[in-house]
């Protein structure tokens, strides 16, 4: 018998699966074995991937919080192939989880700080967890700042919970989309105008952001006309993945592989190698 | 190597490149081991002295327009080559006012590897009828050639009389080593598709193993795809790093399209390949 | 010729004509050979050479494309295309060592049950006759 | 101590080898020379300058499954594939084995890559020095000998009347066949080779990243995946799965940075979509971010990309271009 095959991963079982918006779906997982639940340890920003047996496999950031209950979450928009039978699974079935994989946002060393969370549409998946950690563990940092931006109302993934989050004390939540409807009374405004226009400060803060990669782009350009230095912004990137073990060589941007040394990067360490959307 | 006719091409690519006519001239330059050639893109007026042209220029350029379709560029070819850009214009991957055709009127090429060239010429070149460009907008002039002239598809008769199981092991073994790297339609100038179907996910129509049934369905659907469109330049045969026969593959439908439809591709930019068209009285063998 | 042997024949057949002409032959209670599974397609021009290639590869023995009579096609010309690709893709498969009696292209319309059934049945016999295919 | 084996003890030997185990050799087949497995020693060819693709492929197969997914009546269960048997891959060329101990950084690091750490534990390498160079060569650039040693379990040297045998590993010893004598005969020395100038590689990489040198040179690339695939030290795969009538199997097979669709992402955005940041992508791979992961640049001077690439990019000349180019603040 050879040794363990980091390739084959847990089998799981479909808990739950919501409707977020009208294209994405927040997918409850629970691993079957109770060894490999119990061993299961993950912090915000780290990333498993999912696979649906027979169409493949892909990464998705965790969106639950550790330890909150058995199940792992995981917000998944449907796009392609995988993320198409993963929406068709019905409560029940199996699928493959493998992980957690990558590095996570080092909450413990922004303690004290103000902290500025950018993200737009799928983008806020791996940035929930980031904010409900922040949220429990609330007197640790100063002023936290929401910018959310979507398409439409109906893209704001995790409306749910924006009352939450609105009502923790010394938080700001901005929501802005693309398209507004006639119920929508907040911004229609892209990220970056949105950025700007609430101008946080830079002053002992850290912005993390994600979100599509034009978004992105220019997002981390007001970021640095309002003062922010590079290593004052985290950003957690998405990559066509293939493994997941830094072997396949293909996440890397630069000499930084996406799966092993990121998803959660600050600026600093790729900011030479970003490629131009 | 004809001086005259590489005096000719670098004359005329000065002149396009200092008048601002083109952006860039396609040619050939010496490869890395000093004695075949390579493509090569010249920019400025001064790279045209690397501009050659001599039997070691097998490449076939015209693929390299679909890539620069945005800009307009100059770009030698030889008579087989130029049919290439009719197939181009007539399946509108590019402009004709942002092309100019620098064709060559060729002595025939010969087999290239890197650091190795034949001293015979290359067999299509054997059987080859055309002399000068079926498209150009200069004509660069070299020395008369003659060639000899063959019959095309004796080696396609020759497979086609050989018994049924024979010609299924024969194609079963060239295509059980194939490793699917795709440098047949990475230069073929008539696989132009942004995504080939055989990495299309949905429908999966072929999938990723490097294997025996998925090599021939790719490589029976490459022949397939180009049928009618081929033009016979023999670059994917050429470039194969398995040494797979192509263009008996390909020489075998181009065989059937003449003796069907009276098509030959890329000679007319007008006439419309033979399976984008059809005639309502044909019967083909089919009964009705 | 092996008694036991049952050739598995698939037959893509246009939905306008040809699958009629099938139903036809099935609600007038025609008898024919149960070898051919049908796949109903649109139109037989929209039947791609590597579905062929696939029901090969996948140990078919005979390919049955049919579809309306020349001039009759539910989109006018689907069948014109068809008949050439399949004129050109019979002559590669022949090639191939795939064969080329092992495709079989007919033209059905809806009011032919009887056609169908003797086309089917004759294919079949064919097919049977040339024995299982070797080496796929 | 070396050893010396008669191209008859060879012959002896190699047929003993063939009966325990499965043993890869050159083949000539169809022009090309190739490791394929062998059932008869007249197989083998020893005339060649180096095979047509590298014995990589015995460690990364061009196509394997990972695992089947099985038990579609009851609960499903994931069995992963294994490897059955030991093999002996005979005349690989010096550089092809250090091809191996590169790929060993990434797929022995943890956690370890099962199938290939399993093979690579259950293959004998013997090496085959080089008593001629091509002219494609340049092994000795990159840190490699036409007689190096370090990477084979054996490695035999021909000489007139038969072959230096130099036992490298306790592997290697547990291979020999008894009765062989010490070798009368001194190692010849190795042939020279012209030296490619590699010392500034990896800083010249960093440096001009963002020089449209890449653009230009991927003018006359055409993305094929030639280079990758006969290269010994290319290990980029796909992991894709196959519904197999309800038996799921997932599959990796090659796959090359140099392919569209590389790094493109569901919904359509691809970071490396352009020409130029494709064919950057392999240089810097094996120029600079290897070299930082693993100490080594990812290149054995094989040649065979040199010799195989249809539009002539030549690592030599791109590496000797980028040492090279001047710097943006001296232009």
């Amino acid at each position: 018998m050879g040794l363990e095959n980091p390739f084959v991963p847990y089998l799981a079982t479909l808990k739950s699966a919501v409707d977020l918006t009208p294209d994405v779906k927040l997918l409850g997982v629970e691993l079957e074995n109770s060894a490999e639940k119990a061993s299961f340890d993950y912090k915000p920003g780290q990333f498993a991937l999912l696979s649906a047996f027979g169409e493949g496999e892909a990464p998705f950031g965790i969106v639950s919080l550790s330890r909150h209950g058995d199940g792992l979450e995981f917000a998944v928009r449907r796009i392609g192939t995988v993320t198409n039978a993963l929406h068709e699974l019905e409560l029940g079935d199996v699928l493959g989880v493998r992980g957690p994989f990558g590095n996570y946002f080092p909450l413990e060393d922004y303690v004290g700080k103000n902290m500025v969370i950018i993200g737009g549409g799928i983008g806020m998946a791996p940035l929930r967890p980031v904010i409900n950690q922040i949220l429990e563990q609330r007197d640790n940092y100063q002023d936290l700042l929401i910018i959310n931006g979507a398409r439409t109302p109906q893209d704001l993934v995790f409306a749910p919970e924006f009352k939450t989050w609105m009502e923790a004390p010394r938080t700001k939540l901005e929501l802005t989309v693309d398209r507004g409807d006639e119920h929508w009374g907040e911004r229609v405004a892209l990220v970056p105008d949105v950025v700007k226009e609430v101008a946080p400060s830079p002053d002992n803060a850290i912005a993390i952001t994600c979100g599509p990669p034009i978004m992105i782009h220019y997002t981390l350009i007001v970021l640095k006309e309002l003062g922010f230095k590079d290593n004052q912004i985290v950003t957690t990137l998405e990559a066509k993945m293939k493994c997941g073990l830094g072997k396949c060589a293909r996440c890397n941007v630069g000499d930084k592989y996406v799966c092993q040394d990121g998803p959660v990067f600050t600026l600093e360490q790729i900011s030479q190698f970003l490629e131009q959307p | 190597m004809d001086s005259e006719l590489i005096q000719q091409i670098r004359y005329q690519a000065r002149d396009l490149l200092e008048s601002g006519t083109v952006k860039g001239v396609i040619g050939y330059e010496r490869a890395s081991d000093g004695l075949t050639a390579r493509p090569f893109f010249a920019y400025e007026p001064a790279a045209v002295e690397r501009l050659i042209f001599d039997e070691t220029c097998s490449h076939n350029l015209a693929r390299y327009l679909v890539d620069k379709k945005n800009e307009k560029m100059a770009v030698v070819v030889k008579p087989c080559d130029s049919r290439a850009i009719n197939l181009l214009l007539n399946e509108e991957q590019i402009k004709r006012d942002m092309v100019f055709v620098i064709g060559v009127t060729c002595p025939g090429v010969v087999e290239t590897s890197w650091n190795h060239k034949d001293e015979e010429l290359q067999a299509r070149c054997k059987t080859c009828q055309l002399v000068e460009p079926p498209v150009y907008d200069f004509l660069a002039n070299g020395e008369a050639v003659e060639r000899p002239q063959g019959e095309p598809y004796l080696d396609v008769q020759q497979m086609e009389t050989k018994p049924i199981t024979e010609r299924k092991a024969f194609w079963s073994e060239q295509f059980d080593r194939c490793i699917r790297c795709y440098a047949c339609r990475q230069v073929c100038p008539g696989c132009y598709c942004p995504e080939c179907f055989v990495e299309q996910l949905n429908p999966l129509w072929v999938g990723i193993r490097i294997a025996p049934k998925e090599n021939e369905l790719w490589q029976i659907m490459r022949a397939f795809h180009l049928a009618g469109r081929c033009i016979g330049c023999d670059e994917c045969e050429r470039v194969c790093p398995v040494d797979i026969p192509l263009s008996l593959l390909n020489r075998k439908l181009e065989k059937e399209v003449k003796e069907l439809f009276d098509f030959q591709a890329g000679l007319n930019p007008e006439e419309q390949p033979p399976l984008a068209t059809f005639k309502k009285e044909e019967k083909l063998g089919f009964e009705e | 010729m092996n008694s036991e042997y049952q050739p598995k024949i698939i037959g893509f057949l246009c939905n306008w004509c040809s699958y009629a002409g099938a139903d036809m032959a099935g609600t007038s209670r025609m008898r024919y050979e149960p070898n051919i599974r049908i796949i109903r397609v649109p139109c037989s021009g929209r039947v791609d050479p590597i579905l062929l290639l696939k029901c090969f590869q996948q140990g078919v023995d005979g390919v049955l494309v049919s579809g309306c009579h020349p001039g009759d096609c539910h989109y006018n010309e689907g069948n014109y295309h068809a008949r050439r690709k399949f004129a050109l893709l019979r002559d590669l498969l022949d090639y191939l060592g795939i064969g080329k009696e092992r495709l079989r292209i007919e033209w059905c319309s809806a009011s032919e049950g009887q056609r169908f059934v003797d086309k089917v049945s004759n294919f079949t016999k064919e097919i049977a006759e040339l024995g299982p295919r070797s080496g796929s | 101590m070396n050893l010396f084996i008669s191209r008859d003890e060879l012959i002896r030997w190699l047929d003993q080898l063939l009966r325990e185990r499965i043993l890869a050799a050159p083949v000539q087949v169809q022009g090309l020379t190739l490791f394929q497995p062998i059932s008869k020693v007249e197989e083998v060819t020893l005339d060649f300058g180096n095979t047509t693709l590298s014995p990589k492929e015995w460690f990364l197969p061009p196509t394997e499954t990972l695992f089947s997914m099985q038990g579609n009546d009851g609960h499903p269960q994931l069995v992963p594939s294994t490897i059955e048997k030991d093999a002996v891959i005979f005349g690989l060329r010096p550089c092809d084995a250090k091809g191996i101990a590169l790929m060993d950084g990434p797929f022995l690091r943890e956690p370890g890559d099962a199938l290939y750490q399993e093979r690579r534990a259950r293959t004998s390498l013997i090496g085959l020095s080089c008593r001629q160079v091509q002219p494609e060569c340049f092994c000795t650039s990159v840190g490699s000998a036409p007689n190096d040693s370090s990477h084979v379990d054996i490695l035999l040297t021909e000489i007139e009347n038969g072959y230096i045998v130099q036992v490298i590993t306790e592997k290697g010893k547990a291979l020999l066949p008894e009765g062989l004598t010490e070798s009368k005969e001194e190692l010849p020395a190795p042939p020279e080779l012209q030296a490619v100038p590699t010392k500034e590689v990896t800083q010249a990489v960093r440096e001009f990243f963002d020089n449209p040198y890449w653009e230009q040179l991927a003018d006359r690339c055409l993305h094929c995946n030639i280079c990758a695939y006969v290269c010994p030290t290319c290990y980029c795969f796909d992991v894709r799965d196959y519904p197999n009538k309800g038996n799921p199997e997932r599959v990796r097979s090659w796959d090359s940075c140099q392919s569209t669709g590389f790094t493109r992402i569901a919904g359509g955005y691809d970071p490396r979509a352009a020409k130029g940041a494709r064919l950057r992508q392999r240089f810097s791979h094996k120029l600079l971010y290897f070299p930082e992961e693993f100490q080594d640049i990812a290149c054995v001077g094989c040649g065979r990309c040199v010799k195989s690439c249809p539009v002539n990019i030549d690592i030599r000349e791109v590496m000797s271009d980028l040492q090279q180019l001047e710097a943006k603040s001296g232009s």
